[in-house]
């Protein structure tokens, strides 16, 4: 993540992504896998460490986060930090394989599907409540049946609940989930298994801070504390059904400064941080103890145009410069940007350039790169010359006009407020518009203003996006479709550009039915070329996941997937499981503080005693000095 | 924010010259106290409401629609939306809506939190006792040091130790306050070449902070850089209003009064002088808190100060403005109640206020 | 000077105060800082107000220059009443003028001589606003004017700086000049010049004036006739020769008798009388030296002076006549 | 007229002779007409273009040296160019958002002033009413609702920053009100109109003027920090740098260059100003004039 | 021996622009129990030379000549005597109560500050003797508890001196104690001082303008023009009889109420005080003076004898110098009643 505010969105995105993966309905059976029975053994033995070892020789792993926890109960939380956390904590139905992403056996060991793929069978593992209460199926029934009756509890995963019809549980083990279509991603269900018997007695679910340390839970860390926009500290769990984690505590430390973040990690004050922008990134070089962590995103920069946005019964609406409806001029647009400039100088290096649409290259079953005639490079005399073809002739300023002369090309690119990244990028693409005669004013915008008028009302030229892709694409895929686009009242829809393209359409739904993977994979791919040479959209890089963390500290450390993946911030809780410390002696952190408490200590009372000395001589000075 | 002038704004009491009070005059001076208060008090209780007042107009000048706005980008079906919408009361006519909004404010309902989805109330409570500790500390640091700086250099006007104070003051008040936290802490919490960082780079407190005596001294680890920052920015201003205000006083019949008695230089000063320099610049610290408050939220920003500050600072990145609404009316409303405190302190202990 | 007494009678009041009352809001109690006041400046006369400080005198003073309106009562200008309209009063204002006690604040130090003196014309739309100045300005002896129209007031010694206040007032041809204590803060050495020139004009521009003043002195140096006003109320008035060689009210007395050379001061006790808490009966009973000293119960009017208020004494514009409002000396003359 | 003329000029030159005493409100003047002029100057002796991203020429982040005395940004832009074109920014936001201040804190305090009555008490009201309040808070909550922009940062600034000013006025208005040269415009004839413009607002004027220097330094360092909470112009001034430099990481990546030069020029003109105001305020107001003990 | 004997103080301020000389060269004597006033219109340095007895001037003034306090020299003493000495020895009443009175202190602190200060007290004994002050002074002993803001102007005045007389001093400085105050209330301060002085067997300093009241308050008057004496005598001598035609003219603007000579004749001094920056040379009252000779343009005049116990600063009183009429009469007839335009006296 760049800054904060960055990271604030992210998540939301992928929130969204995953609600809507849930709507579109697409039934994926997984493999059933057997996990491992957690033994009272292990937690016997995790116990008797605990009491062994009680503060020195603890291992500890602190996690600098630059956004903080808006809440830690998991019916409420959005942001990226919460809903990890909670993934620390509780179990799901399923998780994410550490290889191949696929759903694998999470509190469900095993499940099927009836045939008309609207009953689902879940079979519960025999694992228990960081209290000593087993999981059971009737834990699930209740969390589904809170979401789907509780008003105040869908708040995070109101969506993800929307299709079903019915939760039960036939008995301790067998959970039942009916839905109303045919759920693709059943298997991806992000809500995790609440303790009934816990929560049943909270009352107010909207109300709950789920602030009664330690939190009962069933994964693998226990939340035993939370300060608000501090930290938040989570222990092994010991009764973890996989095992427990092999270090005792994991700390979640908030900064709001990222720069106080990183030097943080220099320090030594944390021990890992994610989601860090190119330049903070870059900070990190040369420090022997510091691993930089460089993998590949899923992420795809690109500009949306407005080339005449249209709400789902096909009414105009919104200001979009009439131009751009033009293909030509957006072809113009795309052969005006330097894409290698932009990796270069506003991701510093850490990204790829987008040759090709938005499906990322680290997928690369589905990546369709541009090559030949396809591709689109920076050139922006071929850009002036389609747009002179086209008749859209330059004025005295500079400045093209419309063919029939009535209008500049004067456009407005649609940015986030406090988005340095955006600000840069609208800083070269002003510069490269005005090659080609087109003028560029940047427009920023809060997230929410921004969301309503390049999703809603269509009152933008170009704008900023980005999305976040899974390891299959329809979903990004569809956020081009008739279908996304608003209604004339300006709600519902999701669509990324207003796109509605026939062409785009057909092949879209040929890939739904297509089951043959390499036919569908092809079909992808043209749908990516339409997208690229179509331009509604225009890829622009895709940023790579930046890490960092320390080597002295962290001795070993799973990323997700294992090739190439990232620490922090994917689904799953691999990389904090994995993780292994160097133990120190004392807790570093600890270390720090009192080398530091002591030297402030000193410090303070040397300025007294100082302070102090004066005082002392100038009442002494004083009192002959004058009268 | 005003500059560091050598002319204060003016008492915020019109002083008007007392008559002659007979023995009564303690007892109908505690009843004018009295009443001065209560004048106070409305006052104060007139800013209050023109603060809500403002707060709801301001806030509904965002154009958007807060239902929207509140589930994010969420998309949601228009059924779903309207029931929001009436929930939020937002159906309502503009003045039904702004009498619902102050019957909710006054039962200190500040909304929920777009981001949050907790009533904005708690969130601010939360986080009001580490910008306490912030802000009172270095406040307390700021007067006192502030007052005896300006005290000594006004005294010793002229001198070395004067135009060396004038002058950090004067470049200090020039320094932002963010980048002075900046360099702050990059120098002594990062540390740069050989000056390890030997402050925290965040925070109120660590994880693991140690528990009873200790924990204060943790604490105050934490607490020296950015109230270091603080002070630094603020207690300028107090120097260079002290210093004036005392200068004004050193020309007065009365300090040459004193000397004349045989008093000690530092016995006028102490006893004649700076009682009488103090009130009108404590005043002025008071009405000055709220830009202390402003300079915290730069601070807090900067060193990750679990605070009010942080709120109000993520609430504008986010943007939720149901916590900038809250925050802003809670900071404003405090500071409004601790000036109107002044102000009736400073009525009781001004003799000259007192009775009139 | 004996001339213009003998037939001054005939004349009527150009500035009259008609049973003036001029009250304040003072910390919630009301303070009657005028109390009914009859008095009269007739064409080209010069009558002094005299009296303790807080008396009333300032504030009768600006009513009658209508800066405070009366409570009740009213000012009459020419014998017509005034109006409070702005438009009538600016019209006013061009004839009745007011100088104040303190020259050096009375000039806006920003202002030039010039632009002091012609501010009158100014406002009033004067258009020979340069003849204007340069005459006043010589009338009050600033001579050549031309050497001090581009003066400010801080180079001007204090002297100079009430002529310019003068000059000011006289730019306007006004008929009737106030002054505030004209004199009161210039020193000793100039104020006898100061008020010279308040006599010439008077002779030769028949420029009537009012003199508000403490200093019994400058009423005896100048004045035709005097009013001693206490706590609100004018407790005497008559010619200058007679009041103040030989005056009847026991405050007056006391006033008198407590000028440096005089032989035996009789001194007042206790603090300047507050207008907020004015004393029933006479009013001047609670401090009287005659009540004190018995002389009244002899004369069998103490119950009177404790208990019955006394008239309003009338006007009377160059009248030969003192009148008293003193049960004493009523009955004493009985 | 030629007299008043001259006159103009002793006073004037009278003025430079009290200011030349004051050693610091020289040097505050000296920063201050260099910086002024070189933002005038920029213009005409450098080239906007460099300002432009896509024509960066150096490398990123790159430390001083002869081509980039001060070194450059992330965008390989020199940061001298931006220095100097960041100070036109800055100080057109400081001197326009100091004029509104001025001029809503004089109009509100010579009316407050010089009106009695309810007139007074509203605008007293209003007035502490601002007075108390958190301007910066306040300023940022306007420019979140307003919308970014060069005009809304001096709206910010001006609207939140005016009520000391105009405490300070009404208590000179009451002094000057209070002096007996009103009462005898008064009784000349003179309306408030002629009052107000004639005696008050010349009185005053000259705290205005050095309240106004004053002003300017307190809004170029509230711009900065508006700024770097997140509400900047758009273009590119001394707080849009340092926040830059903070959004880049420069201090971590140890770019000091980067986040010391726009950062040391707010203090230096801050102080620029502040030492002239004082000064002006150690000229002209008479109030200090008599404490020279 | 004088209790007080000035020898040739003068007294320069050193301002922005350069100095001033604001007194040049005074020699005064004042006997144990003895009266002194000081005359002289605004700025002749009557404030200058009260303060400097006490050392009380600001840092920028330098003093020089001899100030003998009991015949030790208060210029040369150390700070710790020279605190000792003031107050105990020699107190002040200053020109405005209202301002000498620290506003935010109860009276009674006031007043027994110095005794607490000297040692003269335990605070017990000192609230006592506050108590007796307030009496002496005419004011009831619970006015200690009031501040000064909460007392009228007479009230204050009392309170001052109240406190000058807290150390039993043997010499009080005046400074215009009267001037702030109504005739009325003046006429009661008056009184009080004059009954204190004679009852404690105090010398006294006090300044005036007002020559008149000088001449009904003190035993001898010394008139100041411009930072020097320029005459003094006995008080009802100088007061009646001035040599000097500045004394003169101040006498004059006192009119005697009831006296013919002066009912509509006020008299007065033509033109301005001088600016003390820039001194007229020769006789310094010259440009002012009705009865100037050419010499006095240029030539110095010094304080001559003019009668017994007298002396003036006026060639008219020179000894050697022919004097065309007496210095009195010629004067008389000179000084105009009606003042001259200003143009003439400039
Ligand atoms: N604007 C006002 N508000 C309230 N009270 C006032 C006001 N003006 C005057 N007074 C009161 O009215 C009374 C008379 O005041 P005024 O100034 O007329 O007296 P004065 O005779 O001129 O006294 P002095 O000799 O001190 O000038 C005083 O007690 C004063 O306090
Ligand atoms: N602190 C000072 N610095 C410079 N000049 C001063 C200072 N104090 C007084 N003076 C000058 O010294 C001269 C004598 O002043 P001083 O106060 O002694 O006069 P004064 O006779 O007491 O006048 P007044 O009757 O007005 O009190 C004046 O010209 C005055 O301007
Ligand atoms: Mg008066
Ligand atoms: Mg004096
Ligand atoms: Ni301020």
């Amino acid at each position: 993540a760049q800054r904060a505010r960055t990271a604030q969105q992210v998540p939301r995105a992928e929130q969204s992504q995953a609600v809507r993966q849930a709507q579109a309905g697409q039934a994926k059976i997984g493999q059933a896998q057997t996990g491992q029975a957690q033994t009272g053994q292990e937690r016997a033995v995790g116990q008797a460490r605990a009491a062994r070892d009680p503060q020195g020789g603890k291992k500890i792993v602190r996690l600098g986060v630059t956004q903080s926890v808006d809440s830690m109960n998991p019916f409420l939380a959005v942001r990226l930090v919460s809903s990890s956390i909670h993934r620390w904590m509780y179990g799901y139905l399923t998780v994410p394989d550490s290889k191949t992403l696929k759903p694998s056996p999470d509190l469900a060991e095993s499940w099927e599907t009836s045939d008309d793929k609207l009953t689902w069978t879940f079979k519960i593992r025999d694992a228990k409540w960081s209290d000593g209460k087993p999981v059971t199926a009737q834990d699930a029934v209740w969390t589904f049946n809170t979401i789907m009756t509780v008003d105040a509890a869908k708040q995070a995963n109101g969506p993800a609940v929307e299709n079903f019809e019915s939760v039960t549980a036939t008995d301790d083990r067998t959970l039942v989930i009916k839905t109303k279509k045919p759920q693709a991603s059943m298997l991806e269900n992000p809500i995790p298994i609440m303790p009934k018997h816990v929560w049943e007695g909270v009352g107010d679910i909207g109300a709950f801070e789920n602030d009664r340390y330690p939190v009962v839970g069933s994964g693998p860390y226990i939340v035993v504390e939370h300060r608000k926009d501090a930290y938040v500290k989570l222990k092994a769990n010991p009764g973890y059904w996989r095992g427990a984690p092999k270090i005792d505590e994991l700390h979640v430390i908030f900064y709001q400064n990222p720069e106080a973040a990183n030097a943080g990690l220099k320090k030594g004050d944390i021990d890992l941080i994610g989601r860090l922008n190119a330049p903070q990134f870059e900070a990190l070089a040369g420090d022997p103890n510091i691993v930089q962590w460089n993998t590949p995103g899923r992420r795809a920069a690109y500009l949306q145009l407005n080339h005449g946005a249209q709400t789902i019964d096909n009414k105009p609406v919104g200001d979009g410069h009439p131009a751009l409806k033009d293909p030509r001029v957006r072809q113009a647009i795309h052969y005006a940007i330097d894409k290698q400039a932009l990796v270069d100088q506003v991701q510093n290096g850490l990204a790829t350039p987008a040759d090709g649409s938005i499906v990322p290259p680290m997928y690369q079953e589905f990546f369709w790169k541009a090559e030949g005639a396809d591709l689109v490079t920076h050139d922006a005399a071929k850009a002036n010359q389609i747009l002179d073809d086209a008749g859209y002739a330059k004025g005295s300023d500079g400045i093209r006009m419309m063919p029939d002369g009535k209008r500049k090309l004067e456009m407005r690119f649609s940015i986030h407020t406090d988005t340095p990244v955006e600000d840069k990028l609208a800083q070269f693409l002003t510069g490269w518009f005005k090659d080609i005669g087109i003028a560029l004013s940047t427009k920023k915008l809060d997230s929410n203003k921004f969301t309503e008028e390049t999703g809603f009302t269509g009152l933008f030229d170009i704008a900023i996006s980005g999305w976040s892709v899974n390891p299959d694409p329809e979903e990004v895929l569809a956020t081009h479709l008739c279908s996304r686009r608003p209604t004339a009242s300006g709600e519902g829809g999701g669509t990324e550009s207003f796109y509605c393209d026939p062409e785009y359409e057909r092949l879209y739904q040929q890939q739904l039915s297509e089951l043959d993977r390499p036919k569908r994979v092809e079909l992808i791919k043209q749908m990516q070329k339409r997208l690229y040479t179509d331009a509604p959209v225009i890829a622009l890089y895709y940023p790579n996941n930046l890490e960092g963390y320390r080597k002295d500290r962290i001795a070993a450390i799973t990323p997700i997937p294992e090739d190439k993946g990232i620490l922090y911030g994917g689904s799953g809780y691999w990389p904090v499981y994995s993780l292994q410390a160097a133990a120190l002696p004392a807790g570093p952190a600890d270390d720090g503080s009192s080398t530091g408490l002591i030297v402030g200590a000193v410090a303070v009372v040397a300025v007294l005693a100082a302070g102090g000395f004066l005082l002392t001589r100038r009442r002494r000075s004083v009192a002959d000095e004058r009268e | 924010m005003t500059a560091p002038s050598e002319v204060d704004p003016g008492t915020p009491f019109d002083v008007e010259p007392a008559g002659p009070a007979g023995p009564g005059g303690e007892r109908g001076a505690r009843r004018t106290v009295l009443r001065y208060a209560l004048a106070k008090a409305g006052g104060a209780v007139l800013s209050i409401g023109m603060v809500i007042v403002a707060t709801f107009f301001l806030f509904r000048l965002i154009p958007g629609d807060p239902a929207i706005a509140y589930t994010r980008d969420v998309p949601l079906d228009p059924a779903q939306l309207d029931r929001l919408r009436h929930q939020m009361g937002l159906d309502k006519p503009l003045m039904q809506q702004f009498l619902d909004f102050v019957g909710r404010t006054l039962t200190l309902d500040l909304g929920t939190s777009y981001e949050y989805k907790r009533p904005v109330a708690d969130l601010i409570a939360e986080r009001v006792g580490p910008t306490l500790v912030l802000v009172g500390t270095g406040l307390v640091i700021a007067v006192s040091l502030g007052l005896w700086q300006g005290t000594r250099a006004a005294w010793k006007h002229g001198s070395r130790f004067d135009r060396f104070s004038t002058g950090l003051s004067l470049v200090l008040w020039s320094v932002p306050t963010f980048w002075l936290g900046l360099l702050l802490l990059m120098v002594f919490a990062a540390g740069v070449g050989p000056i390890p960082g030997i402050f925290p780079t965040r925070g109120m407190e660590d994880v693991d902070a140690p528990d009873g005596p200790l924990y204060l001294l943790h604490v105050a680890h934490h607490l020296v850089l950015p109230c270091l920052t603080l002070v630094a920015v603020v207690y300028a201003q107090y120097l260079l209003v002290m210093r004036s205000s005392l200068l004004d006083e050193i020309g007065q019949d009365y300090v040459t009064t004193a000397r004349a008695k045989g008093l000690r230089d530092d016995q006028v000063r102490r006893r004649h002088a700076v009682p009488n320099a103090l009130l009108p610049t404590v005043t002025l610290v008071f009405i000055h808190i709220g830009f202390v408050v402003g300079g915290a939220v730069s601070v807090e920003t900067v060193y990750s100060w679990p605070g009010l500050g942080l709120l109000f600072y993520e609430a504008i990145q986010g943007p939720d403005f149901a916590v900038m609404q809250g925050t802003f009316m809670v900071v404003c409303t405090a500071v409004i109640v601790m000036n109107t405190l002044a102000d009736v302190a400073y009525h009781v202990l001004d003799p000259r206020v007192r009775s009139a | 000077m004996t001339e213009r007494r003998e037939n001054a009678g005939e004349r009527g009041s150009l500035l009259e105060a008609r049973d003036l009352h001029v009250e304040f809001a003072s910390r919630g109690r009301r303070a009657r800082a005028v109390d009914g006041v009859n008095l009269a400046v007739g064409e080209g006369e010069i009558v002094a107000l005299v009296g303790e400080s807080g008396c009333g005198k300032t504030t009768l003073a600006r009513t009658l220059l209508g800066l405070e309106r009366p409570t009740s009562g009213s000012v009459l200008y020419g014998g017509a009443p005034l109006s409070y309209s702005s438009r009538a009063l600016k019209a006013y204002r061009r004839e009745v003028q007011l100088v104040l006690q303190d020259p050096t604040g009375s000039l806006n130090p920003r202002h030039t001589v010039y632009e002091a003196v012609a501010e009158g014309p100014r406002i009033h739309g004067m258009s020979d606003e340069r003849d204007r100045v340069v005459s006043a300005l010589a009338r009050t002896g600033l001579r050549p004017p031309e050497r001090f129209l581009h003066s400010y007031p801080h180079e001007l010694s204090g002297g100079q700086r009430q002529r310019v206040v003068i000059a000011g007032a006289l730019a306007l041809d006004p008929r009737v000049l106030v002054a505030d204590e004209p004199v009161a803060s210039l020193d000793a050495s100039v104020r006898g010049e100061i008020l010279a020139l308040l006599l010439r004009l008077r002779d030769e521009l028949g420029l009537s004036a009012l003199v508000v003043t403490h200093d019994l002195g400058l009423a005896w140096n100048i004045a035709d006739r005097v009013a001693v006003m206490y706590l609100g109320r004018i407790v005497e008035s008559g010619p200058v020769e007679q009041v103040l060689r030989s005056p009847t009210h026991p405050y007056t007395q006391a006033l008198l008798s407590v000028l440096p050379e005089s032989p035996s001061p009789v001194v007042l006790s206790g603090e300047p009388p507050d207008p907020t808490r004015i004393p029933g009966g006479c009013r001047f009973h609670p401090r009287c030296q005659v009540l004190a000293a018995g002389a009244a119960a002899r004369a069998g009017v103490e119950g009177r002076c404790r208990s019955q208020p006394l008239a309003i004494l009338p006007v009377s514009p160059f009248s030969a006549d003192s009148h008293a409002a003193c049960h004493y000396a009523g009955a004493r003359l009985e | 007229m030629n007299i008043t003329w001259t006159r103009r000029r002793t006073a004037l030159s009278r003025f430079w002779r009290d200011y030349r005493r004051q050693r610091a409100g020289l040097y505050g003047a000296a920063i201050l007409i260099a910086a002024v002029a070189l933002a005038l100057l920029t213009p005409l002796v450098t080239d906007p273009a460099g300002m432009d991203v896509t024509r960066a020429t150096g490398a990123k982040m790159a430390a001083p040296s002869l081509d980039f005395p001060l070194g450059t940004d992330e965008s390989g832009r020199s940061v001298l160019l931006m220095t100097l074109w960041g100070s036109r920014v800055s100080l057109l936001i400081g001197f326009m958002s100091a004029l509104l201040s001025m001029t809503i804190g004089t109009v509100t305090g010579i009316a407050a002033g010089h009106f009695r009555g309810w007139t007074s008490a509203v605008l007293l009201r209003i007035t502490d009413w601002f007075l108390v309040l958190p301007s910066l808070v306040l300023a940022l909550v306007l420019a979140a609702i307003l919308g970014g922009g060069t005009s809304t940062i001096i709206l910010a600034i001006g609207v939140t920053s005016w009520a000391s000013t105009a405490r300070l006025i009404r208590a000179q208005t009451l002094s000057v009100e209070a002096r007996p040269y009103i009462e005898r415009s008064r009784a000349l004839g003179a309306g408030h109109w002629h009052i107000m413009t004639r005696h008050v607002l010349p009185n005053v004027a000259p705290l205005v003027l050095a309240n106004t220097t004053l002003q300017v330094a307190s809004a170029i360092v509230a711009e900065s920090t508006l700024a770097f909470l997140g509400a900047d112009s758009g273009k590119v001034s001394w707080g849009g740098m340092l926040r830059g430099s903070y959004d880049w990481g420069a201090a971590t990546s140890g770019a000091w260059w980067y986040v010391l030069a726009p950062g040391l020029c707010i203090v230096a003109v801050v102080m620029a100003f502040t030492l002239c105001g004082r000064a002006l305020e150690a000229v002209l107001n008479p109030r200090l004039r008599g404490v020279s003990r | 021996m004088s209790l007080l004997r000035l020898r040739d103080v003068a007294v320069t301020y050193r301002v922005a622009s350069g100095e001033v000389p604001a007194v040049r060269g005074v020699s005064l004597d004042l006997a144990a129990g003895q009266a002194l006033g000081v005359a002289g219109e605004s700025g002749s340095g009557k404030s200058t030379l009260a303060m400097a007895l006490l050392r009380l001037l600001p840092r920028d003034a330098r003093v020089t000549g001899e100030i003998l306090l009991d015949g030790e020299d208060v210029l040369t003493m150390n700070w710790g005597r020279l605190r000792a000495v003031r107050w105990a020895s020699a107190s002040v009443v200053f020109q405005g109560a209202q301002h000498a009175l620290n506003p935010v202190r109860r009276i009674e602190q006031q007043i027994a500050e110095p005794l607490l200060v000297h040692g003269m007290a335990t605070p017990a004994e000192a609230r006592r003797k506050v108590g007796e002050l307030l009496e002496q002074v005419g004011l009831p002993a619970w006015r200690a508890r009031s501040y000064p803001h909460e007392l009228s102007g007479g009230q204050r005045q009392r309170v001052m001196i109240a406190m000058a007389l807290a150390c039993s001093p043997r010499l009080i400085i005046a400074d215009e104690p009267t001037t702030a105050l109504d005739v009325m209330i003046q006429a009661q301060v008056l009184a009080l001082i004059r009954s204190l002085i004679a009852e404690h067997d105090i010398s006294l300093i006090m300044i005036s303008h007002d020559l008149s009241v000088l001449a009904s308050m003190c035993d001898r008057l010394a008139v100041m023009y411009a930072g020097r004496v320029v005459e003094s005598g006995p008080s009802g001598e100088v007061f009646r009889d001035a040599r000097h035609p500045y004394s003169l003219a101040l006498s004059a603007a006192f009119p005697t109420v009831g006296d013919p000579a002066s009912r509509r004749a006020p008299k007065g001094l033509g033109g301005d005080p001088p600016d003390p920056m820039h001194l007229p040379t020769g006789c310094s009252f010259h440009p002012r003076c009705p009865v100037a000779l050419p010499e006095c343009a240029f030539q110095e005049v010094e304080l001559w004898a003019a009668g017994e116990s007298r002396t003036a600063a006026c060639v008219h009183v020179r000894p050697e110098s022919v004097q065309p009429a007496g210095p009195g009469e010629g004067l008389e007839k000179q000084s105009v009643p009606v003042a001259r335009p200003a143009e003439e006296s400039q």
